[in-house]
């Protein structure tokens, strides 16, 4: 799960990081208010889950509470790849003297937390990685000994050469650190870190993504959810307990396994097809399931085939077979559906299936083919 | 002979009176699986299916059984510690078939279970099975047979795919071993790829990889640089847009890292078998026998 | 540094360990007070820094507020082993099914925190472990990954055969442990965890040592400290910075170094004599800390001749000279000394001294031997 | 020869700038060891004393000067943490010299020197002298001499005392150790025994413990039953009273453990010289030449 800007700097603001004063407004009154509260200049900035949102027009600098009237008014409600800003932060404007990176991810390769740094800052740091892999500095953290004086103050002498920001930025990075941890994140950035012209080191962007896995047992965390940033599709699909994500393809595919379901969408790409979505229903075959799957892929109205590949282990293939039955009757479908099952009670499924007249069959690649025919005809 | 598991395999349930963890002891004792021991806190004295004895701890179980292997099926937040436990009371095989442990507990995890010289197996992951001999997780029997295919995957449904293919195509498998989808697990491909090099009764292997990482080029640097055996694989993912998680906690493509055309690319310089479509593993495998 | 049961039990409590309500009363008024606050019936228990207070008399069951009154009155100004008592926890008394004993010590052996747990509890460990070994539980915990839950369940079931008594023991382990390391402890311990006759599992009386190394760092611990439960003469060496522990004997010892602080009370006892004290000046040699040290032990009415071993290898003997020269001419001495100098500027002292109208020698056996003779003789 | 330090030894000072720090590095540049570098943060690219390197970092002066011995004399807050640092930076040897650390953090110091392959001496210790060839920490370098004597302590002073009346009755030493008077320490009386019986130099090893944990009794058991060469023991601390810490955070009688007539009891069963007084040393080490 992403956070926005604004929420990631409140996480880590408690952890003791030095952020800029600011806060969240909806209205370009609010902002106004907000920048004669902190004091300008100010920063408006768009919250959106998306990068690039200086490029796009999403963050100006204000020398007035006027001006911070004016560009939240041109910022609320702008689309931004997609998404509408409805939240923008108005915060306090620092001077820059240097622009640093300092983020954390999980590092699948060392199972670790692992720290990058960098003295160039301010930009995306995929492009430093790219282009100045040797401007980039990467400490892997043993998490059972927690991130330590010394090896903060390595990456601080890294960052910079004065001893007082260096013992600053290690500061920063424990603090960071512990606020990665708490939060259950798999991602943590501060970008850019700035040194002031008078020497202070802050922390002008926050950005976390949370290991959707850490939510259940942090409450506070998930109730930072902002729903009205994501995909309503999607948003609908996790309530139901659903794997979705969508995609711009025709043909709608419904999946046990992940793994499964991504080959799936490969092979009706291989032939020929464009898959609309990923959908993995999971291991546990309970026909509401399918109820939920079958609702949120026709309302796609790009689909122009359904395509259901199941194959029964745990999932039980008469519960899916009961499922598609159930959720057609309820809401007749528009679009053909090709149907394979093949596992745990196929005959049963398949005899289903059969007196509801529905064909289906105990081959993927041949269900695949006839999916991907199906939508290129109606497509046509 | 086989890797990892075989008849001597003894086995403890963690969770064993659970929902899945019920269900799965009872197909995995169907199997023929040793299963000598499971474990829930306060039913320690109790009997599953009035043969197996349940314990409150896992040291208890092992103290009383000399169980070797544990398998478990606990909910997500006790996961970590249920692994734990089992590495701390001397089990030598963790198979973890919990899906949605947090990244960060594993980072833990992982360093305590190799401190204590135990094998982790997932998590979330299918288990692994050698067909005719033992069976530990959720991986349907039925669909295996025994032979000379060594098979590898972090997927559960895709491997069942495939194995589904092979088995009915007559290529049985040695041993089909799930590694699971999330980003840190207990054992990588290339620890699967040398058990099976090792092992005398594999003379093919077959790799299902997807997105994310670089497990599978790893994987097939081992291969062009360590193996003497065959090995096909296939990555699941081509059409996955970047930035979003697949449903498995460790699919996903971050910035351009871990697409599936660089891992295919690993797999040509390796000199590998590459199946484009599930189905062709059954000539690709043939062919290699 | 020794916590009281009150502070303990407070520190406990914030750690989420289930604790009677309970509170200090300083005066038999108060007490009544807080047992009507509290509800009857109530625990009457002095909080002094001594072992065995039961048996003193000092801890009392009050069925009535009346009762609390009066076994206050007579608590209150107690000597329990040379303390006076000044203050009373008035605490909840709890029905009591069973009682079992958790404590935590770092253990030198294992060089890891290591639980003690036994079901045998409400007396004396060292009694338990001594009689009937095999009723205690030992557990060393890997601090690189904290308390884990299996381990504490595994103590937990070792103390109760149900489930649900297990896993809260499990939890008050959790919750010691984490307060055993938050709050820098050698030891904490809760004697008795109590079962109540309705299950519920409580600590009726908690324990917690400081280790003083970790003050530096944890003012709010310091803050707990209770200078009118500690020896005067040591309260003044700690704060003049010597290590000083008071003894009951007539040579009054100065040394540098613990080690050999030790080695010359040992020598003054082999040859007869008894030390006074072990105070170690440290290895920096400031004047100002012998003429703290000279004010100390001449403080004490026991003492009949007083003994300098100085060896010095970072701690300067003339620094040492000089300070007994300071000290002895503002206060001039009323018992004999005895000086033994030996190491870094050794002539330099043996002149400061000499032409002060002191002798010195520079072994350590001869000068024990004269300064046990001398107090001897005092003594006679 | 000589045991853990000799004229090969290449040593850093964290803390080189302080106040103990850079008097003590004087005194050891003098005694002639072989000081390649200091660690300051925030100093790095000075002098100390006009020729050794300062660096802000441990690896940065590992990296520039190939050290393989540390001593650190920083302050009690910050010894755990120069500890970890100088293991992570591959020191070899790390000897702190620093009194007051807390007990806790050396429960993940310790096994975090070990997890790095590192030897540590101390916390809270003098550090150690091979005569004639390297001194690293305290000890005064003129009251020693080289000669067959291995001298273990977990005391200073005393050590001083009795090295001092070797030194004068002629008879010198090959290393005199101060393992240090802490609870947790990184090298403790075993360690140095061993060492000390490896060491051709050393025929007669001379030991001062003190009360408060089993760490005397365990290298008496060690002397009994792994050692050939004779070993003289001390123990102070007779007249000290259960409960009181005596100065020494690890000199503390804990109930009835520790105390000094149990550790002389070991000694005795042992078979080892016992040295009632400092000044017994001398004949006893005499004898067994």
């Amino acid at each position: 799960m992403n956070l926005h800007e604004y929420q990631a700097k409140e996480i880590l603001r408690r952890h003791g990081v030095p952020i800029p004063d600011g806060d969240i407004a909806t209205t370009p009154d609010a902002a106004e208010a907000l920048a004669v509260k902190y004091g300008v200049p100010v920063m408006v900035k768009a919250q959106v889950h998306v990068g690039g949102r200086g490029k796009a027009g999403g963050v100006k600098y204000c020398a007035t509470p006027a001006a911070a009237k004016e560009k939240a008014t041109a910022i609320l409600g702008m689309d931004i790849k997609g998404l509408t800003v409805l939240k923008v932060l108005v915060t306090v404007a620092e001077d820059i003297g240097s622009e640093a990176y300092v983020g954390i991810i999980v590092d699948r390769a060392t199972k670790k937390p692992v720290f990058m740094v960098s003295a160039a800052g301010g930009i995306d740091i995929e492009e430093v990685a790219a282009t100045t892999p040797e401007k980039i500095k990467y400490h892997p953290v043993d998490p059972r000994y927690g991130l330590r004086t010394f090896e903060a103050m390595e990456m601080g002498f890294f960052l910079y050469e004065d001893v007082k920001q260096a013992r600053a930025a290690a500061k920063i990075m424990q603090q960071l650190y512990s606020a990665f941890i708490e939060s259950g994140c798999s991602l943590a950035e501060i970008n850019p870190l700035v040194v002031t012209p008078t020497g202070t080191v802050v922390a002008v962007d926050g950005k976390m993504v949370i290991d959707d896995n850490e939510l259940d047992r942090l409450p506070a965390i998930e109730a930072l959810r902002d729903e009205s940033s994501e995909e309503a599709s999607e948003v609908e699909a996790r309530k139901a307990n659903l794997t979705f994500i969508k995609l711009d393809g025709n043909v709608g595919c419904v999946v046990n396994g992940a793994g499964l379901a991504m080959a799936t969408m490969d092979l009706v790409k291989y032939y020929g097809g464009d898959p609309a979505n990923f959908l993995d229903i999971g291991g546990s075959s309970n026909p509401e399931k399918v109820v939920n799957a079958l609702r949120i892929i026709t309302a796609d109205k790009n689909v122009k085939a359904i395509l259901f590949n199941i194959f029964g282990g745990i999932t039980r293939t008469d519960d899916v077979a009961n499922g598609i039955v159930t959720a057609t009757k309820a809401n007749p479908l528009t679009v053909p559906i090709v149907i394979r099952l093949t596992g745990t009670n196929e005959e049963v499924a398949m005899k289903i299936l059969t007196e509801n007249g529905f064909s289906a069959s105990s081959d993927m690649d041949e269900a695949v083919q006839k999916a991907v025919a199906l939508a290129t005809g109606a497509a046509a | 002979m086989s890797i990892f598991i075989d008849n001597t395999t003894t086995l403890l349930v963690q969770g064993i009176t659970g929902r899945d963890g019920s269900f799965h002891a009872k197909q995995m004792m169907e199997y023929g699986t040793t299963v000598v021991g499971g474990v829930t806190p306060g039913k320690g004295g109790q009997k599953f299916e009035e043969t197996v004895p349940i314990f409150n701890t896992v040291a208890q179980a092992v103290a009383a059984t000399g169980a070797n292997t544990s398998v478990i099926y606990v909910p997500p937040p006790f996961a970590a510690d249920a692994m734990m436990e089992a590495a701390a009371a001397g089990i030598k095989l963790i198979v973890c078939i919990t899906e949605g442990v947090p990244v960060l507990d594993m980072t833990k995890v992982y360093p305590y279970v190799k401190e204590m010289g135990a094998r982790l197996l997932g998590p979330n992951c299918p288990g692994l099975i050698t067909p005719g001999q033992s069976k530990v997780g959720i991986i349907p029997g039925r669909i295996c047979a025994p032979g000379p295919v060594g098979v590898v995957s972090r997927s559960g449904t895709l491997t069942y795919e495939i194995v589904n293919l092979l088995t009915k195509a007559g290529i049985g498998q040695s041993t089909c071993v799930g590694i699971g989808g999330d980003p840190i697990n207990g054992t990588n491909f290339i620890d699967a790829l040398a058990a099976f090099e090792a092992d005398p009764q594999t003379t093919v292997v077959a790799m299902m990889g997807e997105i994310g990482g670089t497990d599978e080029q790893e994987a097939a640097e081992f291969v062009r640089t360590k193996m003497s055996k065959p090995v096909v694989g296939f990555i699941a993912g081509q059409t996955a847009p970047p930035g979003r998680r697949m449903g498995h906690a460790g699919a996903i493509i971050s910035g351009s890292a871990g697409t599936a055309a660089e891992k295919i690319e690993a797999f040509e310089k390796a000199g590998m078998g590459i199946a484009k479509r599930p189905m062709d593993f059954v000539e690709l495998v043939k062919a290699r026998l």
